[in-house]
């Protein structure tokens, strides 16, 4: 049953993903984006990741993706006119990334070289245990990426907010 | 403490010269390369002949790496480091004529120069040998740059790549025998050599051609000297001066001192080439000085010869080949000193070094065509002239090296009277032209440039025995080195 | 009582003090203290010379040499060589003979150039000069010997050059300076292997151990040949004879002197002090010998043609030299010395002849232009006659004697020599007496403005003909054959020098009847060819065709010298300079440098063509980074 | 090798080198920048999911942790990228990364 | 630790500066700042500690790159002075530019992957920000936008290989994985090698190394020249840090796996990097090729796989930051504002500005490798170490690479001193004429005492 899920879930993000490479309009794009991290959050059920998969919904799809909109709205870019590259690199990009997957898939082997888990499933997914982890062992990264929040907020409202000086 | 003196005064000069600016900063460049020419004189007062190493210290300087400020002073350094003392007041004060005056930078590159060359002259450390080797290029570099001729920026950029190119092989080889010497490694001199010694006898070839080719671009040997004339044509007088008066003695210089001991059973192996090699330079040069239309250019040419010639006579491995060597260097750096700056006061007064355009200057000019000559002489080895004991030397080993081999580099002799004076004749005698008319002979500062220069060309030429005496332990040493490696590996 | 090492010391030193004084104060100096100065040192060295040679007659004759050693010159490893002066009669009689006759010389420019504004150089090279002769002589060594040689190649080149302003003689300078290099390269080769095989080149040592050589050994020709190249190119001997006759461009006191009477007979003292090698050495002697004799034949039959004065009398000296060398290379080296003697007298007073004529005709030289000075110039044609009979060998005159024992040593080796050395002395004959008649019988054909201008030379100049002309008559008496009942002094006194070449070579003498027969066959034919040339120059008038008349063929290539300098140039000069330039512009401009400069090229083109890679384009530079990854992710999967 | 709920590990791995390359395929095949970022979403999201599957493998609450970092990491690059964008967007007019090829060569 | 502190509390200071109107002066604290910083560090010389469940290490290693980060941020803020008095974003720039300088000192110490990560990541987006910081720029934004679009792009493989890496050994604690790599030598699954071949793909592109270095050129030149400065100073050497932390003391053990793959990189970064940069003509352009040719040399040094490959690219990389700064620093001097600078711009720089001139001689001649500067002495010790362990094939094409680097510095060399030129002669503060004279100076010290400076 899992493994059919599993199967489902992944058949579904594979498309949909492909299909954000895919369709014409960024629009489309982002709303297959949209599926594929609904699948993801899926996935992250499936492996009891249960609160990640509530944060990643709520970051990706409800943070990331409404930026991502909003930018596409703001921009006007919500018709398929984007130029495309020349069907040359297309087919160099379709090689290649089939290269790539090749190769990947060919050195990402050996887990039955794993050692085999002795600890018993708890509930790792969940807030408490996640919590104590992160504001314990990673308390520092966590706080460090304050740092990197504020960096990029900082970084984001210099650069996006237009020159007033110079368009005066 | 004079050690420290002889080497580190012309830095400290040039760097004041480079910080304070002085208004005057030639007279400040000459007293200070005076004051330098008194520490080396004192150095000649104290120095005793007979011990191998004076004036030596030895600090460490990267103790981890093995690599210490060694420095010491033998009768070959001695020499040397006097010869590049006692010319570079001349090149200084050579440069007062009435040109437009240099900069301050001018004379603190010509200073710093100066720190670069004893330092090579004296270092018994491979790497610190290695580092002044590298300073003496930047000076020079720049004194060309900046107040060179036409394309000078092609010109010197490949005289600069051409010469690091061949010191970058050097540091190779250095870097292999470093790794050969015994325990934490070192650059010291004796271990290098004993190094060098302990190597089979192809990677003792390795060894050979890796220095061999740094000197041999630095001195110029054929075929690897493509970059010198074009280079003393472009510089300014002084740089060329500093080039072929001194800087190609430190090819010579690491010939003798760093490669034979070294590497004997390398030097066995190639020096026939080697000798080959500079002896076809030799004849190859001289016969390219002989259509030469450039006054200057026929100078570097001759340079060219008359260096083959040192440089094949240390590779017969010879008592009398070395101290023709080391007798030759001096006797070369002073003979082309007075020729480059003759060149000099002709360009000066006629504006041109193309020989066809110069005629009859002896006839305004006596006194200038007379010193000419002699020093012409000097070049072309007139005996009772300096050029002479250490060509007749040099020419004596390579003789009993190999009679035809001598005699072929003895060609020099006939070659070199041929252009030269064919020079002589086409610029000093026949009838005056346009470009001669208004030659006028010797001013007084001239004078006291070049009249110790003749001097010096004929007082060596006539009584060479203290410079002999002075080298003489310094080269019964290193051959000594020598033969005793080659007899514990017979 | 002054040290003889003294005096040995103060020969070459007057003239180098003279040299210095008049080099240093060449323009401050006045014009008529310059002279003084410069015959007065050569007159110190004189009588120096006197008193040694004086003091060497004095003692005994195994005892005459002296050796001074002022101090070490150049000393490296084992090779030795220090500043020492070697007195023996050999070096005793050459003293005399430069300090002699450079002192009549000395004085007769005194009077030749007196109107020279450059007066005062002229005597500090002449002074320079007799120095490094000096030193060529004097020198106890070969190194020394050596300087010398080489010292004074410069000063011939510089008085050759003496009037810089024409181009002619400047390059006649340089060929001399060159080709004597030449020789001088064989000379220092030579030098060098003595060195190696003896270890040393004191000539004292040098000798010492020679006598231990096998005769004919290989290094010991190699040695003697070498140094005969060395003589060849000072002696002016085929093939490097063509300088000598050029050189006549500087003043004529310097041809009398340096290319007459001293500095070419430097390769004939050089073989005489060399005598023992040499005569250990058959090959190289035999060398001598031929080459001699070709050069004095060759040389003779050059100067038959010759219009210049000068030209006629330089190959006088070249042909003269070889006879030397014939006697040298039939071991007869007393006899070659004799005749060198009697020929410093003769030749220099010719020389001088023909100079106060040029002076009296204000420069002109070709004889076609001359003709019946004998009124107008008669000292100089007394002495001038002299000169010429004392070369003709017309008893008794100097080089009767001189040239006879060379015959006689010739017929004695082989009657062949003779009979060339015969021909030689009597084509001599001929164009001497061509020349004499030319120059002073006949009408004058000079133009009547020249005529009326003509007057004898001044006594400076006049004195030293008159002293030369009487030396030159009876300067042969030193050397007078026991065949004619003389005691031959010359060759005793050189005895000692020759000792043991000679004991090597055994004695042997001609028959004194057999010495008759050969002298009055000489001396016969010698009157008949006077009477041909008179009957041709002085009776008939017959005068030398133009140039662009046309010659017999023989004639001409007599007179074009056999087109030598010709063919040198052709062979040896043309050749050197298309190498050289073929080494600028092809290997050197289009092989070594374009190597060097195309490693700076290369570079630069790569770049050029690696920077493209650089193609700004987001799109491309992430697929050049995946094909990377691609790459190395491959490469790991494969290695696992 | 299983997972706690028996799929197999590999099975993640494949699945995420899938969405991985997907999204390199994405970054290559498109020109229009925002496309692209949302590829390397895609990117960051196959990372996360593997992450997370080792996590569980592994029963270990830090892979889920990390995927915390690069959740904030992601967001504040989408921030910053959106910005340069928008930067870029006013002076070009265009999201075409083919425009950008002023610095070459 | 503690130097981590100030420069965070610096970096949020700068933004409440920004609202209490202490804009003027604040440059100048936050250089102070981070140069007291380095200090700190330093005190904590020799006492090897962990900190935060072992999230940072602090040994003598990150404590001599700290102090090096920081020491170039105090000279950036020193040099960069005019940087800021151009802009509008004052407090904003120099809280970004403090808080890579955070990120740089993570890379220094960080005992964890999650800090890699994040110190990665604060010190990228910073820059990515700081690149485009001249907005009307269309260089600037396209060096921005390069810049952030492939460090995002290769910031998805490191990620990758980090996951994999955690696959592998099921820890992010560097130590850990030491020791379970060490432990387990026998039996690592097969994706641990391409996770760790990942992760040097992704740190390859933070030190631009070829063929991931093609940002590296665009974005230098794009950039403001004061932040180009550091990106080719500070990121270079946190990078370097990061790297060496991984692969000289976490993947040693697995050397085989990277070790030849690090070798092509870093002979292609030598060669590459030098034959191309002949060519170029924009001095910045020239630099970024420089800096990549300078990651080759350190590459060199960190293939040989030698514990004493630390204190040779510590050496090498202070030789290299030095020469940067002092060549940023003229550089800086000579732009003009919205102008790119090239070669021919140098044209008679000795005659009108000889200061300048000889400033950039110096930093030209020291990466040039010319003695006794510390340029040469950091390419002499990378020889050194690489003959050591008998690469002599490569150490020839290094040394090949670095004669040509000689051509490309030297053109810029002979054109400051040839003739031409506008010969204006610029008026310097003498604030930044004191800068030249501490370079200079600092630059001969280095050099001329390296032992000084082998601290690791």
């Amino acid at each position: 049953m899992t493994l059919n899920l599993f199967y489902f879930l992944s058949f579904l993000g594979v498309l949909s993903a492909l299909l954000v490479v895919f369709s014409k309009n960024p629009v489309h794009s982002v709303l297959y984006l949209i599926i594929t991290f609904f699948v993801i959050a899926g996935h992250y059920v499936l492996l009891n990741a249960q609160f990640l998969a509530i944060v990643h919904i709520i970051v990706y799809a409800g943070a990331i993706m409404v930026l991502f909109l909003y930018v596409i709205m703001l921009l006007n870019l919500n018709q398929d006119a984007e130029p495309h590259h020349s069907n040359l690199i297309r087919f160099s990009a379709t090689i290649s990334a089939g290269l790539l997957l090749l190769v990947l898939v060919a050195s990402l082997k050996g887990t039955d070289q794993l050692m085999i888990q002795t600890a018993t499933p708890t509930e790792i997914g969940l807030v408490k245990s996640l919590g104590r982890v992160l504001f314990k062992e990673y308390l520092l990264p966590f706080e460090l990426s304050s740092i990197l929040l504020l960096a990029a907020m900082v970084g984001a409202v210099m650069l996006g907010k237009p020159d007033n000086v110079k368009s005066k | 403490m004079l050690t420290l003196f002889i080497i580190f005064w012309p830095l400290v000069a040039a760097i004041l010269l480079f910080l304070f600016r002085p208004a005057n900063s030639r007279i400040f460049a000459f007293a200070a390369s005076l004051l330098e020419l008194i520490a080396s004189l004192a150095i000649v007062y104290l120095f005793d002949a007979s011990s191998i190493d004076t004036f030596s210290i030895s600090v460490p300087w990267i103790q981890k790496l093995g690599i210490s400020f060694s420095v010491g002073m033998d009768g070959i350094s001695l020499l040397l480091v006097l010869l590049t003392t006692v010319l570079t007041p001349f090149i200084i004060f050579s440069s007062f004529g009435n040109g437009q005056p240099k900069s301050h930078t001018f004379y603190g590159l010509i200073l710093l120069m100066q720190m670069a060359l004893v330092g090579v002259f004296m270092a018994r450390d491979g790497f610190l040998f290695y580092v002044f080797w590298e300073m003496a290029l930047i000076p020079i570099y720049f004194i060309c740059l900046m107040w060179g001729g036409e394309n000078r920026g092609r010109v010197t950029f490949k005289f600069f790549v051409y010469t690091l190119a061949g010191s970058l092989f050097m540091l190779i080889g250095l870097l292999y025998l470093y790794f050969q010497t015994g325990g934490d490694h070192s650059f010291d001199i004796n271990q290098l050599y004993l190094a060098g010694q302990s190597l089979t006898v192809s990677e003792q070839s390795y060894i050979f051609w890796a220095f061999f080719l740094a000197f041999a671009i630095k001195m110029p040997v054929f075929p690897f000297h493509t970059w010198q004339p074009d280079t003393y044509v472009t510089a300014p007088f002084q740089g060329t001066m500093l080039l072929s008066a001194i800087m190609l003695k430190m090819g010579i210089y690491g010939l003798i001192r760093w490669l034979l001991p070294m590497v004997p059973m390398g030097v066995e192996q190639w020096g026939s080439t080697a000798i080959i090699l500079s002896v076809i330079g030799i004849v190859y040069a001289s016969c390219i000085a002989l259509v030469q239309k450039d006054i200057k250019r026929l100078i570097a040419y001759s340079s060219i010869a008359h260096v083959g010639l040192i440089s094949a006579g240390v590779f017969t491995l010879t008592k009398i080949g070395i101290q023709g060597a080391v007798i030759q260097m001096i006797s070369h750096g002073v003979v082309v000193f007075g020729l480059f700056y003759i060149v000099e006061l002709i360009l000066d007064r006629t504006k041109t070094h193309a020989i066809s355009e110069i005629s009859g200057v002896r006839l305004n000019a006596p006194i200038f065509a007379s010193v000419f000559l002699i020093i012409l002489l000097g070049s072309i080895a007139l005996p009772f002239t300096s050029g002479f004991v250490g060509e007749f030397l040099l020419i004596n080993s390579l003789i009993q090296y190999s009679i035809v081999i001598g005699i072929i580099a003895a060609l020099t002799t006939i070659l070199g009277a041929v252009y030269m004076l064919r020079a002589f004749q086409q610029t000093m005698l026949g009838e005056v032209n346009q470009n001669s008319k208004l030659f006028l002979d010797l001013t007084t500062q001239e004078k006291i440039v070049l009249y110790p220069i003749t001097l010096l060309v004929l007082v060596i030429g006539i009584y060479p025995t203290p410079l002999l005496a002075l080298s003489e332990p310094a080269v019964n040493q290193i051959l000594m080195i020598v033969s005793d490696y080659m007899a514990s590996v017979k | 009582m002054v040290s003889t090492d003294l005096l040995i010391s103060l020969v070459p030193l007057f003239p180098l003090l003279g040299f210095v004084i008049i080099a240093l104060n060449v323009n401050r100096l006045s014009k008529s203290v310059v002279p003084y100065i410069a015959c007065g040192s050569i007159f110190l060295s004189f009588v120096i010379a006197l008193t040694l040679f004086f003091q060497l007659l004095s003692l005994a004759p195994e005892q005459r040499s002296f050796t001074v050693t002022l101090f070490n010159w150049i000393s490296a490893g084992d090779f030795n060589a220090g500043i020492g002066f070697l007195i023996d009669p050999l070096s005793s009689l050459m003293l005399l003979i430069i300090t002699g006759v450079g002192f009549l010389i000395h004085v007769y420019s005194v009077g030749y150039m007196h109107d020279d504004p450059a007066v005062n150089r002229f005597f500090s090279y002449l002074n320079l000069f007799v120095f490094f002769m000096l030193l060529l002589v004097m020198g106890s060594n070969y190194l020394l010997m050596f300087v010398g040689w080489e010292g004074v190649g410069l000063c011939s080149y510089l008085l050759i050059g003496f009037w810089f302003k024409n181009k002619d003689y400047t390059n006649a300078a340089n060929k001399a300076f060159i080709m004597n290099r030449i020789g001088d390269l064989g000379l220092i080769a030579g030098v060098v292997l003595i060195f190696v095989q003896f270890g040393s080149i004191d000539y004292a040592t040098v000798f010492a151990k020679a006598g231990e050589l096998s005769t004919g050994s290989e290094i010991l020709t190699l040695i003697t040949v070498l140094l005969f190249v060395g003589a060849m190119g000072k002696s002016a001997q085929i093939p490097l004879y063509t300088w000598l006759p050029d050189a006549m461009a500087g003043p004529t006191p310097v041809s009398a002197l340096i290319h007459a009477a001293t500095m070419v007979t430097a390769g004939i003292y050089m073989i005489a002090r060399n005598n023992l090698l040499y005569t250990l050495s058959p090959v190289a002697l035999n060398l001598v010998l031929v080459v001699g004799l070709v050069t004095a034949l060759w040389a003779a039959v050059i100067a038959l043609t010759q219009n210049d004065i000068k030209k006629v009398l330089a190959y006088s000296t070249v042909s003269q030299l070889g006879l030397m060398f014939v006697a040298l290379g039939v071991g007869a080296y007393s006899s070659g010395i004799f005749h060198m003697t009697t020929h410093a007298f003769f030749k220099a007073l010719l020389f001088l002849g023909a100079g106060s004529v040029i002076h009296g005709l204000h420069g002109e030289q070709d004889i076609r232009k001359m003709g019946g000075l004998k009124k107008y110039l008669p000292v100089t044609f007394l002495t001038f006659l002299i000169g010429v009979l004392a070369i003709s060998g017309i008893p008794p005159f100097a080089g009767f004697f001189s040239k006879d024992e060379i015959l006689a040593k010739a017929f004695e080796a082989n009657p062949l020599v003779w009979g060339f050395a015969l021909l030689t002395s009597l084509l001599t004959v001929f164009y001497m007496f061509r020349l004499l008649f030319l120059t002073f019988y006949g009408k004058a054909r000079t133009s009547e403005q020249t005529i009326s201008h003509i007057h004898e030379s001044p006594k400076s100049i006049t004195i030293p003909l008159i002293l030369l002309a009487v030396l030159s008559a009876v300067g042969g008496f030193m050397g007078v054959p026991e065949a004619l009942f003389g005691s031959n002094q010359v060759s005793h006194f050189l005895q000692p020098v020759f000792e043991k070449s000679l004991a090597l070579m055994g004695e042997e003498h001609l028959s004194h009847s057999t010495e008759y027969v050969l002298m009055g066959l000489v001396v016969g034919l010698t009157l008949i060819i006077i009477y041909v040339a008179y009957n041709s120059y002085a009776k008939k008038n017959i005068v030398p065709v133009n140039d662009d008349q046309a010659t017999s063929s023989l004639h001409k290539l007599s007179y074009h010298k056999f087109y030598v300098d010709e063919l040198y140039e052709a062979i040896i000069v043309k050749p050197l300079y298309s190498i050289s330039s073929f080494f600028e512009r092809i290997v050197e401009k289009a092989a070594i440098d374009r190597i060097v400069n195309s490693v700076g090229f290369s570079v630069d083109g790569s770049s050029r063509v690696l920077r493209l890679l650089q193609t700004g384009n987001i799109g491309f530079y992430i697929f050049a980074m995946v094909i990377g990854i691609i790459l190395i992710l491959a490469a790991n999967s494969l290695m696992h | 090798m299983k997972t706690a709920q028996g799929i197999p590990l590999d099975y993640y791995i494949w699945l995420s080198a899938a969405l991985f390359t997907i999204g390199v395929l994405g970054v290559l095949y498109r020109r229009n920048a925002i496309i692209i970022f949302m590829c390397i979403e895609l990117m960051l999201n196959a990372v996360n999911l593997l992450l997370v599957a080792f996590s569980n493998y592994y029963n270990d609450a830090s892979g889920q942790v990390f995927v915390f970092f690069i959740m904030a990491v992601a967001a504040a690059e989408v921030a910053v990228g959106l910005a340069i964008l928008i930067m870029m967007y006013r002076n070009t007019k265009t999201t075409d990364i083919n425009i950008l090829n002023k610095l070459k060569w | 630790m503690n130097a981590l502190y100030i420069i965070c509390g610096l970096g949020i200071a700068s933004l409440v500066a920004e609202i209490i109107n202490f804009k003027k002066w604040f440059v100048a604290v936050a250089g102070v700042g981070v140069a007291v910083a380095a200090v700190i560090a330093a005190t904590d010389w020799n006492s090897s500690t962990h900190y935060f469940s072992e999230m940072v290490i602090i040994d003598n290693f990150s404590i001599s790159f700290t102090i090096l980060i920081c020491a170039i941020g105090a000279i950036w803020f020193w040099m960069a002075h005019d940087y800021f008095h151009d802009e509008t974003h004052v407090t904003d720039q120099s809280a970004l530019i403090l808080f890579a300088l955070v990120g740089a000192i993570i890379l220094t110490s960080f005992n964890n992957m999650s800090m890699l990560f994040l110190g990665i990541e604060i010190l990228s987006i910073s820059l990515y920000v700081l690149a485009g910081s001249r907005k009307d720029s269309i260089f600037s934004n396209e060096a921005a936008f390069k810049y952030f679009l492939m460090g995002s792009f290769a910031t998805g493989f490191l990620l990758m290989g980090i996951a994999l890496v955690y696959g592998a050994t099921g820890t992010f604690e560097l130590t850990k994985i030491a020791v379970y790599t060490s432990e387990h030598h026998a039996q690592l699954p097969g994706f641990f090698y391409a996770g760790v071949l990942l992760i040097m793909i992704g740190m390859s592109f933070k030190v631009s190394a070829v063929p991931f270095h093609f940002w590296a050129p665009d974005v230098y030149q794009g950039s403001p020249s004061a932040i180009t400065a550091f990106m080719s100073t500070v990121v270079k050497v946190a990078a370097f840090a990061a790297f060496l932390r991984l692969f000289i003391n976490v993947f040693s053990v697995v050397q085989s796996t990277w070790l030849f793959t690090l070798q092509a990189i870093a002979i292609f970064t030598l060669i590459l990097s030098s034959v191309t940069a002949v060519f170029q003509s924009n001095i910045k352009r020239l630099l970024a090729y420089s800096s990549v040719g300078h990651a080759g040399y350190i590459l060199l040094s960190l293939v040989t796989g030698s514990a004493e490959s630390n204190g040779v690219i510590f050496y090498y990389l202070i030789g290299y930051s030095v020469a940067s700064l002092l060549a940023f620093a003229v550089l800086i001097q000579l732009e003009v504002k919205d102008k790119e600078t090239s070669i021919d711009d140098f044209k008679g720089l000795f005659k009108s500005n000889p200061l300048l001139a000889v400033a950039m001689t110096v930093a030209l001649l020291s990466m040039a490798g010319i003695p006794p500067l510390p340029g040469f002495f950091g390419k002499y010790l990378a020889l050194s170490l690489a003959l050591s362990v008998g690469y002599v094939g490569f150490s020839i094409v290094a040394i090949l690479t670095s004669l040509v680097g000689v051509y490309y510095y030297f053109k810029v060399i002979i054109s400051m001193f040839q003739e031409g030129g506008d010969g204006k002669t610029l008026t310097l503060s003498s604030s930044i004429r004191l800068l030249l004279f501490v370079l200079l100076g600092l630059t001969i010290v280095v050099g001329i005492f390296p032992a000084l400076f082998q601290v690791i």
